[in-house]
């Protein structure tokens, strides 16, 4: 029931990233997103009455709710360009496209994997089409910052998936993993700025001079 | 240059160490050593382990000439050259250590480290162009290596749910492997191929690696295409290894093939219209994984012991292929190879070794990849795959005339501008040196203890 | 697992002592010819050159005694990588990497199907050892057999410049220096019949009649393709060079009648066949190596010409190169009582008796290649005519020409090395002879039986003879009873102003008649141009007269621009945007999950 | 002894042919012409004048003429050899041997023609091979057909080699409609621009030559005409008139069609070259 609720939420909120326009919208909805994760993985931890995923979702409220995203704004407020995200597909093709991805999980959950019906399975097909469009962002969106948090979205639902489908990876690696993606945030803000300071933009579409 | 003179010397007591673990390793029958959970050590591990050594000692050697060369000619600051090494050492570091883990987390996290660290080799001119072919390289493969995870993941759901191990320790793994769900894995099995595969350069996500290896500094270029290509394809041969008994490893050589033969193609056509020295020489590793992937893929013909052969003879020609283009490029200023001309006038000893490295390259003997290469038709033969082995013949014919034509050209034609004798500092030559030793000793010997180590890897990968 | 090891490194059997002794009778004097030829070079060119040499003929060698097929490849891959090396040597002209870069390609291609053949030959024997694999021949299914036949004779056709395989040759012989292309010519390209004798008769026996009729139908059109196009050159090296792709059709046509014999089980005739073939795959590699050895001091001596449009009247400052030539040229345009003679007559008589022994088609055949024979003999004595006379006789057409210098003594020896032979082997054929028919006979097997040509012990000798005693008395005669008196004066000029070598006869206008007779295959074009300073005033008149190389614009170029133009299309699928790249990957993996869980 | 009196024989009788069918066609042009002895006054006169030589000419031109003259001997020597049973192999070894040094005689031609450095030198030569180029297929394999049929011989057959070799001898002994040995026309000339510079007794020489050269080839081709036996006094007289009939159909033909252009030549010598593939069609059926 309740579960039921926050993947919904979970999902909508993927949506709302497909049809953000903005940089800032676009990362908003990723925080939103976020914050729906770690109130799946609270859910869980109550559940299973493990110290261990208590620690991994507090981690998960540090890092993707708060930390990361104070990240993204902070590069978009230090590269002073303008908001908009560059959208190569429109919003609304974007959201039909979304869906069709939704629906492509769906088969590949249930004929694919050959998974059984069940709340976890949902939540996996949940988890997957969040990935899909996590990827759909990274290839429809010009701006760095969109293909940054595409991978970052994609990150997070494949977390979720992880956690649905085998509740959850040994400790150690959900650490190392966070650390990971930790790492690479910083890392790509280094870059964006480089990008930043030699384009004067962060256009990845227009980085095109390295060909055949 | 005291850094990059420490360095050859960390990196020779490296490879002294891989060596002697590699005696050390053949004299206990190749038995697979495991360390407290986290390390896990058998010879798949230890010749990937060699062949990694190898190139980042000959790295290491080339770069004191060349970061000397780079800052005498002011385009590189002293504190920047410092930054260099410390990432280079970094980047070596991280893919010494991957054929050691035991836990497939931390490889995935390991992969992912050396690609976060070389990004910054690639742009390391801080130049338009390295900058977007660093962009391009950390996007690409982090998303390929998200794949990967995502692989990982099922792996992990299957041999959870059916086999009832909940670990990613790759040991306990491959015991339960013969309850995993052959669906799940093969699944799994491409989410890994598609994942490492584009850090490993399969076409068609290779895209990123022409312009990474174009951009980066010729030492690096050198890495990224002798080793880090293969370090992830030893990755993959773990799972690979993983899936034998679920879904047998047919289907792995099925998906082999299907990339082989994409990697030759792509690579075979894009040779013949290359403008860019470096770029063509990416193309070409594009090939040669091409090449070894139909190895693996012709394995139950004795082709992976013809692959690995090939991993290992490609990843020392290739270095000193870019080495070599390094130099001239230095020399010349451009990567290209219209301007580039009769480097075998301005630059004998350069010249020369990139001309037999060309024909070492397109495996002709008494070259080490003329045996490899050969190994790999004749199993193909050996399979009775004729329709294969005839495409394969044709793609490979096509790579040897872009190369042959392009490369010739370069060295042998008449220089543009009234080009000057340049003098090649000793470091490069040695490099060159040392790699030769490789090239053409394994050309006319292949060791006894290097063929059983290979022998052991491929009954290792068959599951024997 | 495959099987690499083998029993068996070595082969030393007559065929192979026939081929190592023809390598030594080119290759010897060649070496002597090049340090006569690199006087004056730097130590470090000498020393590459002589290392390079030596691994040429080495391998060579090599391939020749190999007893396996895997050595067989990887001699046969140097020998290609070492020539290759030898053509580029002068890297400084853009033509020579060309060359060798075509000829690389070609060579490559050609070995791409030869190792097709030979890997299948090891898939069915399961070893690369030559016993195994005749063991192994006999059992294969015959389609098996048919396919290695096909690759492996593209393979070796590429080498050995058969039509239409040839289009390397032209480029690659006028490349390198002449020393090497006399030993490419004369020798290397005979490797690849060394392959045919050593497989279609030897290994893979009982070969089908039909394998022998294609050879032989691919040595008719390289006798008439090559004859032509060496009439039409005007490049000394360039006409030796498609001489040697018509004197390689010839050789065919012996080697393809064994084999045919074979195929039917004429055993004397196929060995009649088989020993005609050696006897002019020997000759050949003599005086074409003599050949080219003259054409490089020629070279070297007038200060690099080589378009004979410049040349003429060399006899008088180079006598002895011109003497050497004119040995070479006889025997090439097989005038008796030199070799070049013995060997195609005896492949009429080889065309004769098989006439009169077998029915049927097989007598047109005969008759047919007989005819071509003699078409080609006419043809080659035209070129080998214009050759000489346009490049030695006459005036000299241009200022080299005038200041050329006789060749230095080595260089002379080295010729004289060759020119030898060229009349021994004309007109002691009777000694030779036998020994050819017997080397023939015990590569077939097959019961002995002694040889048939008729009257080769003697005819070739009393010929020598007779020409001889018959001159000496005319000289006599014409010296002593007659007392020829003579006047030296001018060239009659129709009572004209003095002739100069503006008004000789040229090489191209001695080809004329030919172009034109065989214009449906050449395709000649003019180029004119009028040069004029004024509308009304032509102060000259430009004119150019080319034909048309078929095989290269009508079959390799188009192929050629198919590929490129692929290769461009495919580029478009790689335009640098990062976003298409992601979509790839995407593409891949749902491409590949669909396919597998549908399939 | 005997081989030596038959070769003086036919190498005195020969210039006496050509005076013959001279002769014989100025009988048809209902002129008087010159005696049928007139081939060897010239010759006399030719060897009697003293040699105006060309100032740049090599040794090839002096050599020339003997090399002519020496390969013309062999080969009427080898035909003569081959004559006694032609039908089979062996001979057939002998009557190619013969073409190929005949082949000697005209390379060497061909080179003085070239020596003397005179458009015309070169002119003749080139047109000269060209002719001879394609006449040896025709000639080759009407004595192909000539020696493979055996005893029983073939008329048919016979009777088409016969012809195809009749016409290789227009070409070959440079006669109309192939040449023109009477003109020295610029354009038309063949043979004699080779021999332009030659004066004297090597113009003589190789004039001989020449009557040689046609004497073998009637020789040969006489042996088509009724082969039936060839030995003794009968044989001689046989001989003789079979040479007669040649002479007359030479003479016919002469005087009958007109010259070629040199290009209508290939045309003409395909054609035998296509009769004599008949030829050995028909002989390969035993007809």
């Amino acid at each position: 029931m309740i579960i039921g609720i926050i993947l919904g939420c979970f999902l909508v909120s993927t949506f709302l990233l497909v049809i953000a326009k903005r940089i800032t919208a676009l990362v908003h909805a990723f925080r939103m997103q976020s914050v729906f994760l770690f109130l799946y993985t609270l859910y869980m931890s109550i559940g299973q009455q493990s110290t261990e995923l208590f620690a991994v979702c507090a981690l998960v409220l540090a890092l993707k709710v708060v930390i990361i995203p104070l990240v993204l704004m902070r590069i978009t407020r230090r590269i002073n360009t303008e908001e908009d995200l560059g959208l190569l597909i429109n919003p609304q093709i974007s959201l039909v496209v979304a869906a069709v991805l939704a629906y492509l999980s769906y088969l590949f959950t249930y004929n694919a994997m050959g998974l059984a019906h069940s709340s976890a399975s949902i939540a996996f097909v949940a988890s997957m089409a969040a990935a899909s469009i996590g990827f759909f962002l990274m290839v429809s969106r010009m701006k760095a910052l969109g293909q940054v948090v595409g991978l970052l979205v994609m990150e997070n639902a494949i977390f979720l998936a992880a956690s649905v489908i085998t509740g959850g990876m040994p400790f150690f690696a959900e650490i190392a993993l966070f650390f990971d993606v930790l790492v690479f945030v910083v890392i790509v803000e280094v870059f964006v700025y480089k990008v930043n300071r030699l384009f004067t933009h962060i256009d990845t579409s227009k980085m095109q001079s390295l060909k055949g | 240059m005291v850094f990059g003179l420490i360095n050859v010397f960390i990196y020779a007591a490296v490879l002294a160490a891989s060596v002697i673990f590699m005696l050390i390793f053949l004299a206990g029958g190749c038995a697979p050593v495991s360390m407290w959970g986290w390390i896990y050590i058998d010879s798949l591990s230890v010749f990937f382990l060699f062949t990694t050594a190898v190139v980042c000692f000959a790295a290491s050697l080339y770069s004191v000439g060349y970061i000397r060369t780079e800052v005498e000619e002011a385009k590189m600051s002293g504190r920047k050259a410092r930054g260099y090494f410390e990432l280079f050492n970094l980047f070596c570091l991280t893919m010494l250590a991957i054929p050691f883990l035991n836990n497939l987390a931390l490889v995935w996290i390991a992969i992912e480290m050396t690609t976060l660290v070389s990004a910054f080799l690639v742009g390391f001119h801080n130049v338009k162009e390295s900058i977007e072919a660093a962009w391009k390289y950390i996007i690409i493969c982090s998303v390929g290596i998200t794949f990967a995870l995502l692989g990982i993941i099922f792996f992990y759901y299957t041999s959870s749910n059916d086999a009832h191990v909940r670990s990613l320790e790759w040991a306990n793994m491959l015991s339960a492997s013969g309850m995993f769900d052959p669906k799940v894995v093969r699944i799994a099995l491409i989410f890994i191929l598609v994942g490492y595969g584009t850090k490993a350069g399969f076409a068609p996500m290779h895209n990123w690696l022409p312009d990474a290896h174009s951009q980066a500094l010729s030492p690096v270029s050198g890495l990224l295409s002798g080793v880090l290509l293969k370090v992830s394809l030893y990755v993959i041969l773990r799972f690979v290894m993983l899936a034998n008994l679920s879904v047998g490893y047919a289907y792995s050589a099925k998906l082999f093939m299907f990339f082989g033969l994409m990697s030759l193609a792509v690579a075979g056509s894009f040779l013949l219209v290359q403008k860019d020295l470096k770029r063509l020489l990416a193309y070409s590793s594009v090939e040669n994984m091409g090449l070894i992937l139909m190895g693996l893929g012709l394995g139950p013909f004795g082709g992976i012991a013809a692959g690995l052969l090939q991993v290992f003879n490609h990843a020392v020609t290739k270095a000193l292929m870019f080495f070599s283009a390094g130099n001239a490029v230095q020399a010349y200023r451009t990567n290209n190879m219209n301007m580039m001309q009769g480097i075998i006038r301005s630059m004998p000893f350069t010249g020369a070794s990139m001309f037999l490295g060309l024909f070492a390259l397109v495996g002709m003997p008494p070259f080490s990849i003329f045996i490899s290469k050969l190994w790999i038709l004749v199993s193909a033969f050996q399979g009775g795959y004729y329709g294969i082995a005839a495409l394969m013949l044709i793609l490979i014919a096509l790579a040897f005339a872009g190369l042959v034509y392009h490369i010739s050209r370069v060295v042998l034609g008449n220089p543009t501008s009234s080009m000057p004798r340049q003098k090649e500092n000793l470091s490069a030559k040695l490099a060159f040196l040392f790699l030769g030793v490789f090239i053409l000793g394994l050309g006319f010997i292949i060791p006894k203890g290097f063929l059983d180590l290979i022998l052991s890897c491929q009954r290792l990968i068959l599951g024997q | 697992m495959i099987n690499f090891f083998s029993k068996q490194l070595f082969l030393f059997d007559p065929l192979t002592i026939f081929f190592l002794s023809v390598i030594g009778l080119v290759s010897i004097p060649s070496a002597i010819f090049a340090t006569g030829y690199l006087r004056g070079e730097s130590a470090l060119k000498k020393l590459t050159v002589s290392a390079l040499f030596l691994c040429f003929v080495s391998s060579m060698c090599f391939v020749v005694t190999a007893g396996n097929l895997l050595s067989f490849l990887i001699f046969w891959e140097l020998m290609s990588l070492t020539s290759y090396f030898l053509v580029v040597l002068d890297y400084k002209h853009e033509k020579s990497v060309r060359a060798g870069t075509i000829y690389l390609v070609m060579t490559h291609a050609g070995t791409a199907c030869l190792m097709a053949a030979l890997f299948i030959l090891y898939k069915y024997a399961g070893s690369f050892d030559y016993l195994a694999v005749k063991e192994a021949a006999a059992l294969m299914p015959v389609n098996v057999r048919n396919a290695v036949f096909l690759l492996s004779f593209v393979g070796f056709a590429t080498k050995a410049g058969v039509v239409p395989f040839h289009i390397w040759l032209p480029y690659a012989h006028p490349q390198a220096p002449s020393y090497i292309s006399s030993v490419m010519s004369g020798v290397m390209i005979k490797i690849a019949i060394y392959g045919m004798i050593r497989f279609y008769i030897n290994l893979l026996a009982p070969a089908p009649a039909w394998w022998g009729a294609v050879i032989l139908i691919f040595g008719i059109f390289s006798c008439l393709a090559g004859a032509i196009y060496a009439l039409m050159a005007r490049d000394l090296k360039k006409i030796l060079a498609y001489s040697s792709v018509e004197n390689i059709g010839i050789i065919l046509l012996g080697i393809g009648a064994a084999v045919f014999f074979s195929g039917r089980g004429m055993g004397g005739l196929a060995a009649l066949a088989l020993c005609a073939g050696l006897y002019h795959l020997v000759n050949h590699a003599l005086f074409k190596g003599l050949l080219f050895l003259c054409s490089g001091s020629v070279y070297r001596q007038t200060g690099g010409l080589r378009d004979m449009e410049k040349m003429g009247g060399l006899i008088r400052p180079m006598p002895v190169t011109a003497l050497f030539f004119l040995i070479g040229a006889m025997g090439i345009s097989a005038l008796p009582p030199l070799n070049g003679f013995v060997s195609e007559w005896l492949t009429f008589q080889v065309f004769f008796s098989a006439f009169t022994q077998s029915g049927g088609a097989v007598k047109m055949f005969m008759v047919l290649s007989a005819s071509v024979l003699a078409l080609t003999g006419g043809l080659a004595a035209a070129c080998f005519v214009r050759a000489f006379g346009m490049t030695f006789l006459a005036m000299p057409r241009s200022k080299h020409a005038q200041e050329a210098k006789e060749a230095n003594l080595s260089m002379k020896a080295g010729m004289a090395l060759l020119a030898v032979p060229v009349i021994l082997f004309g007109a002691g054929a009777g000694l030779i002879a036998p020994v050819m028919y017997n080397i023939s006979q015990s590569v077939l097997g097959g019961e002995k039986i002694a040889h048939t040509f008729y009257s080769v012990s003697v005819l070739p000798f009393t010929i020598m003879i007779s020409l001889a005693a018959l001159g000496a008395v005319v000289f006599i005669l014409m010296k002593f009873v007659i007392k020829v008196k003579r006047t030296i004066y001018n060239t009659w000029d129709c009572g004209y102003y003095a002739l100069d070598s503006r008004t000789e006869y040229t090489p191209t206008a001695f080809a004329k008649p030919f172009r034109i007779v065989f214009g449906f295959f050449l395709l000649p074009y003019r180029k004119s141009e009028k040069i004029r300073d004024s509308f009304y005033h032509v102060s000259a008149f430009k004119y150019e007269t080319h034909t048309t190389l078929v095989f290269k614009k009508y079959f390799y170029e188009p192929i050629v621009s198919l590929i490129y133009a692929f290769a461009c299309k495919m580029r478009k699928l790689q335009p640098g945007s990062i976003h298409l790249y992601i979509l790839y990957i995407f593409i891949t993996l749902v491409c590949l999950v669909w396919f597998v869980t549908v399939f | 002894m005997i081989m030596t009196c038959k070769v003086l024989l036919i190498c005195l009788s020969a210039p006496l042919v050509s005076g013959m069918i001279r002769k014989m066609k100025n009988i048809v042009r209902m002129r008087k012409g010159p005696g049928i002895l007139q081939p060897y006054c010239d010759l006399m006169k030719l060897f009697s004048k003293e040699e105006v030589v060309s100032k740049n000419v090599s040794w090839i031109f002096y050599a020339s003429p003997a090399i002519v003259f020496s390969s013309g001997i062999s080969a009427l020597l080898l035909i003569l050899i081959a004559s006694p049973g032609y039908q089979d192999a062996g001979s057939f070894a002998f009557l190619i041997a013969a073409f190929f040094v005949l082949g000697l005689g005209r390379f060497f031609q061909a080179l003085a023609g070239i020596d003397a450095g005179s458009s015309f030198g070169g002119m003749g030569s080139s047109r000269e091979m060209f002719i001879s180029s394609f006449a040896e297929p025709a000639a080759f394999i009407s004595i192909f057909v000539l020696c493979v049929s055996g005893p029983g011989t073939p008329v048919f057959s016979f009777f088409l080699a016969a012809a195809a070799l009749f016409m290789v001898i227009l070409a070959e002994t440079s006669r109309i409609p192939v040449d023109n040995r009477e003109t020295h026309l610029e354009l038309t000339m063949v043979h004699e621009a080779m021999l332009l510079e030659y004066s004297g007794p090597s113009l003589g020489l190789i004039e001989l030559t020449g009557h040689i050269r046609q004497m073998i080839f009637f020789t040969m081709l006489s042996w088509y005409l009724f082969p039936v036996a060839r030995a003794g006094s009968l044989g001689w007289i046989l001989f003789g008139l079979r040479i007669m009939a040649i002479i007359l159909a030479v003479a016919l033909v002469e005087v009958s069609v007109a010259k070629m252009r040199l290009f209508r030549v290939v045309d003409f010598l395909s054609f035998a070259f296509f009769i004599a593939l008949v030829a050995s069609i028909a002989a390969g059926l035993g007809v």
